[in-house]
């Protein structure tokens, strides 16, 4: 099992359901989160004082997943999250050590 | 009578030859209970755009243009009253021809404290002003989340001399063609704006969406409200607003002001029944968007017939409004495909029209002798009107559509009418504004 | 007097012969200063509702249910204005007998723009509407975040024939039983809903709270508000219709309003400081929603009294109202148990009490003199009329508590009145609207 | 006139005997219209403090003390209203000294409905009693997030007594030094509190702001609103106020208040369309924030004109007010670096100072003929004028200034003025009043 | 010392914080999530456009535990969240390196 | 690569940014949380029923970066983030297996 996270643009965000939902992966954890990185901030102004904002709105999503399905999730949320501009976000992987399912105690990759 | 009473004729006398001057000075004084209540109107309608509409449409944007929405139609109260002030009410109600005042008002000249009727001529310049804020504001509802700012006051600017002045001067104004009751020719019934405000602001509404085009994601992306009870608060006091709205067009705090407060508030009640019977039947479930829209559908509804319509027959009209606007907003947009984002034809323009045509249905002299006797709406007999109100309708239609098409080329080819896609994406409120509507900040 | 004076006599005595029909006329007018009063005052009423009440009870539930608590207010609007205009203005205000009011008004047939007092019949009809609005929506405080929709509807529905309608009646209608100005055998004084209003409905609140059972996870969880500046726009904005609610109540616009006006917003004042101080002292801190409550806690106590005491009694009524609603909900409610989920007994049902009981004790003929020079209150000697105020709280409490526990138990055996625990855990928005407060939609 | 007419003469003559009785108690009475407009004021006044004001501040400061910074809007509203009622409306209007009035109105003694003027006298009393809850409200704004409970209402309360009483009876009270129209040594134009209530909360706002000190992390950490919703339904709930505000200070539902009304609207338009162009210049986005500033901004330039001047001149006035506030807010607080954390003093003591030099510009006889014929402001000639409302303004500063130095430094050494350091990093909402405004339960 | 993460139904929160204070275990981060499994979403309707919602409200929990301490934590978790029904959520368990205590730079085991 | 998780009070956000911009590390991703340690919450009192409130407002700070940066990295965020008292909050080191960068499928260090 690996934990995938993918930090992506909001409005991505249905795209990218849409992707994961054609190769069958159904089961994720959605954050609502700000970054910051390459991709330029903006100024705002509140009543002539300046603040610059570079942490920007981004979605991120995490699911857990069997080993052998991580590279065609991953090429799913690439493909799908993608405009080509600074700020796309990124796929991070992880390992990870169990899982267990609160409702009927299953464990390991039956849980997910 | 005591005996000694016509001792004091002499007395009495004199004060008796005061009474005649007494009486003429009276004729042409404010009435103070009417200049307080148009007055009190007048902050209503204003409450009705800043903070009811604004909030009300706000609440249904997404997060990141709620401000650049509640901003058009403040943007409204600030720019509209400067135009209003300068040439505006010159246009729409100095005497001129049937289409257009003259500039008799230039610079609010000549309009004071003197009554005009039986309130101050300020206080009636301020309360049709307050007309002229809220018009192209609802217009607003049809571009939002992808509207330049810069476009959109271009825009609002020329729409109040082309649509707004006219129509206002045709319907209220002296000698205008479609004045009822200052010899237009053809006479409509609008006693509070069915076709001034709603129809033309619905028509030119749809015109917007049609030539601005649908924002990016609609409708794959089920673009969602932000904030319910954001718009919850917008509307209820649109509602509370809309007493002044209607009933302050009597003019007067007389019977007939009770009668049009009675029908705006049967009618919005009764629609947010129809709007919600129709849900719970279509879509299983009555909501609380609904209701509130249903809402306001019927207050467009009864606008144009408040003054003339029984209290039984504004529950009629406002159950049909909240039915008929239903079906417009909820069946009609989404087979047409066209993205009037917040409805703001599907509820002011279809409403407003439905309202215009039951208002020559409903319009009774038992209610308002507007016609001295003479009969008012189809229901008893009076025919004329009724195809008079339809045209009044046709022509308010044509006049809004042409002219909001010709005004969006003319700003498209500007100063530019849609923000970029990038800017589209990121939001209004930051790439307008430079601002956000809430921070997280700790 | 000049030479020819008399010359102009005959001129003169025309014009007198016109005066007495002048005078007599005047008689039978709409005073237009009354009228406009009155409307400003409905408006303000429904604002109580919509959005008053409906924020101040939204804000305090969680936020799955924040929607559905505000639609519960909301649909008191729409539903209640129908039933008023088809026949509750008919049994509530109508000649019948003691308890009832007659079909005279059935459809509001006879009820038009000609006077009633000094304002128009209509201005009366909706003037009286709005209370008939806010009183059920009161309730639902009782029952918020576990009250089916539909079995709401029929429960209100009921609830306005069974008690708000003959309520109304029987302390405000020609001939009621507690009517003191109009020939009521138990006169009490209730200057604008200490009984009809406040304590109908909480003894209502709490039979409901009652039967229909705790929330899930009270008290344990320390359920939250979600939304404390939605509470607060919504307690402020019932502090400003209240006057409204209270000085509109005179029904002119004279210096009983004035009166009227004064005390209700120094009970506000003084309650807010009462309840205050109560925190202050027991919870170590003051809180902004113990000011809140604190303030609608006054406007209730001094609600019954508002037009008939001093202001110096004021201060008294809503300095005491603060501290014994603090007490009834911060240590009674713990110490008994029942979930009365936004304190509507609390502060209605036992702010409402005090204050018909306070009334009977400050009720000032200098302040109004409602019994041509008789005294009015305790204070002045007046037993009796302390004694009939005593009499008309428990008569009310008697019928609320009776007919709401009926009515509960028909509503409960048809469509029943309570969602399943499912629907309770994922919220009320959802499971009964369809719909959620809040996008967080990029 | 009929033949038979004469015979009718006794009667008619017995009719006429009335009359000048009539006539006399007429003048003695209340006028209705006056009276409804007042107390109509009068909520729309309080309406401007809360939900108004609590909200345009509430949205500006960090979530962890928006709670806190609506509560000390809302306190004025309870502690103000009690002391007014025993004291405080006394010192201010009853008769007294240049500087102070006497005790004759103690608890409100003698202050009942009979008239005032030509409304009841408890209309006038609580009109003003709104003034007086707003003025220190605004002060608020300059130590926001900082400031002790406990501090707040001991230097409020004093505040009152040493400021606010003998500045509203110095300019309004009867033989006030500043008071043009009832013998006032130095007599100011000040319509609707240009000095009593805007440069004398703002001046003492910058005296509280650097006497108290800057809030931990200012500037640095660039401190944003937590919500421009609920500034922008405050800004706007403001601007409808302050139609109360300002025409409500006639007094009377005349044409002065119809003037009143528009120059007030007028300006405010204005003044959003200054505050936008300086900021579309400067910062390169016209921005909401901006636009409800400047809307502010213009209300308060207005308020001592507000009667006196004509419609273009208030376009002029709220236009300049825009300009001069944005400077003052965006570029010298930046330069001075105070931190007057919602800019009272920016806008209140900076606005207020313009609109009481302005009105000493532009106030016309034709607008208001206040000295019977003789010239009104310096434009028409009256240097004398122009020159005592810049005394005004000066002797406003002054006791402004010392007089709140004082008390901060009294409150200091008492109760407390600030909050210790961890206190003010978790919030004031938790430590002052142990609350927070939302929760996420779910 | 691993990491746990618990998505939990929001209101299960008190339970389960009350489960582990009972075992002891005191420091956690909170997460306010959406999450998509198994379990059902539901139709909103807004001016008669549906649109599905099925990401629904869920809470994380996130504690650092000593390797020692991870089943009883992990048991307390699962019967205090468990109500038998789908939803009810799932326990992850993740390796982690180093743990330092900004307060007093304790690092490791201690910091916890 | 490592990911570094910090916990800190929120009002220490600008220092800590500012502080990790001085050592180039600029890529990282916020979330708003709430935490539970030793430091003391408060007490909350709605209409006299008390609540007692241990969960305080937190800001995480998550961040990727290359092995032979963590370490100058944790010591810009611990010092940047230091009052010395309770509530300072932690730094958690994590392993991680790849990155994906989104815009242009780069993988590894360099997707940072
Ligand atoms: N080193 C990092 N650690 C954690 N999050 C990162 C890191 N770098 C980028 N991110 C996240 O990815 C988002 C996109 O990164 P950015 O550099 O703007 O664009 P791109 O990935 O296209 O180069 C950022 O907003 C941030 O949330
Ligand atoms: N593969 C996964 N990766 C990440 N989160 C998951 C995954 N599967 C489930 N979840 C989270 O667990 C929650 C509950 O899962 P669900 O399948 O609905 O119920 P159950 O765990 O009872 O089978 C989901 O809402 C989601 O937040
Ligand atoms: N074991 C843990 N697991 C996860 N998060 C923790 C743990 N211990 C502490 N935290 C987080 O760190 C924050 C600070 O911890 P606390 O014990 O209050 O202070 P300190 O770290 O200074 O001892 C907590 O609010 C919580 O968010």
């Amino acid at each position: 099992m690996k934990r995938i996270e993918a930090i992506i643009q909001p409005y991505k965000m249905d795209d990218v359901r849409e992707a994961l939902k054609e190769i069958g992966v159904d089961g994720m954890t959605i954050y609502d989160v700000r970054g910051h990185g390459r991709q330029k901030g903006h100024k705002e102004v509140y009543r002539g004082q300046e603040y610059e904002v570079d942490l920007l709105p981004k979605t991120k999503i995490e699911l857990i997943i069997a080993d052998d399905r991580v590279e065609e999730t991953v090429q799913a949320i690439v493909e799908s999250a993608r405009t080509g501009k600074i700020g796309d976000g990124k796929v991070f992987i992880y390992p990870i050590e169990d899982v267990v399912r609160i409702r009927n105690r299953e464990r390991g990759e039956a849980a997910l | 009578m005591k005996p000694n009473a016509l001792l004091r004729l002499p007395a009495l006398l004199l004060f008796l030859t005061a009474l005649p001057a007494l009486a003429q000075t009276e004729e042409a004084q404010i009435n103070k209970a009417d200049n307080a209540w148009i007055l009190v109107c007048s902050a209503l309608v204003l409450m009705m755009t800043g903070p009811g509409l604004a909030l009300f449409y706000g609440g249904l944007v997404r997060k990141k243009n709620l401000l650049a929405t509640m901003m058009q139609s403040f943007m409204m109260m600030a720019v509209m009253t400067v135009l209003w002030a300068l040439v505006g009410y010159s246009l729409a109600f100095a005497p001129g021809n049937s289409f257009i005042g003259g500039l008799d008002y230039l610079f609010l000249n000549g309009v004071g404290t003197e009554p005009n009727g039986s309130i101050s001529h300020l206080t009636f310049m301020v309360f049709q002003l307050m007309f002229a804020i809220i018009t192209p504001a609802l217009i607003s509802g049809a571009f939002a989340e992808r509207m330049k700012f810069t476009g959109m006051l271009v825009f609002m600017i020329l729409w109040g001399f082309v649509v707004y002045f006219p129509m206002a001067h045709m319907v209220w104004g002296p000698g205008g063609l479609l004045n009822a009751f200052d010899g237009g020719l053809i006479g409509c019934l609008d006693f509070a704006g069915g076709t001034v405000v709603h129809i033309s602001s619905g028509v030119s509404a749809l015109v917007c969406a049609l030539v601005i085009g649908k924002r990016k994601g609609y409708p794959e992306e089920g673009i969602r409200p932000n904030s319910l009870p954001l718009s919850f608060i917008g509307a209820c006091l649109l509602w509370v607003g809309w007493f002044g709205f209607n009933a302050g067009s009597a003019l007067a705090a007389d019977g007939i002001a009770a009668s049009a407060f009675v029908a705006t508030h049967f009618a919005a009640a009764a629609a947010v029944l129809g709007w919600l019977l129709a849900e719970w039947i279509r879509d299983g479930k009555p909501s609380m968007l609904g209701g509130i829209t249903g809402a306001v559908a019927g207050l467009v509804c009864i606008t144009p017939g408040a003054g003339f319509v029984s209290p039984m027959a504004a529950l009629v009209i406002g159950f049909l409004g909240g039915l008929v606007c239903y079906f417009s907003v909820a069946v009609m947009k989404a087979k047409l495909g066209y993205d009037d984002s917040l409805d703001a034809f599907g509820v002011h323009g279809v409403g407003g029209t439905l309202g215009a045509i039951l208002t020559g249905v409903f319009a009774s002299k038992a209610v308002n002798d507007g016609f001295d006797g003479a009969p008012m709406g189809l229901l008893e007999g009076n025919t004329g009107q009724f195809v008079n109100n339809l045209l009044g309708v046709l022509l308010t239609w044509v006049l809004a559509a042409v002219a909001t098409f010709i005004i969006l080329k003319i700003v498209d080819a500007t100063v530019g009418l849609r923000v970029d896609e990038a800017d589209e994406i990121r939001g209004l409120d930051v790439t307008q504004h430079g601002e956000e509507a809430y921070s997280q900040q700790g």
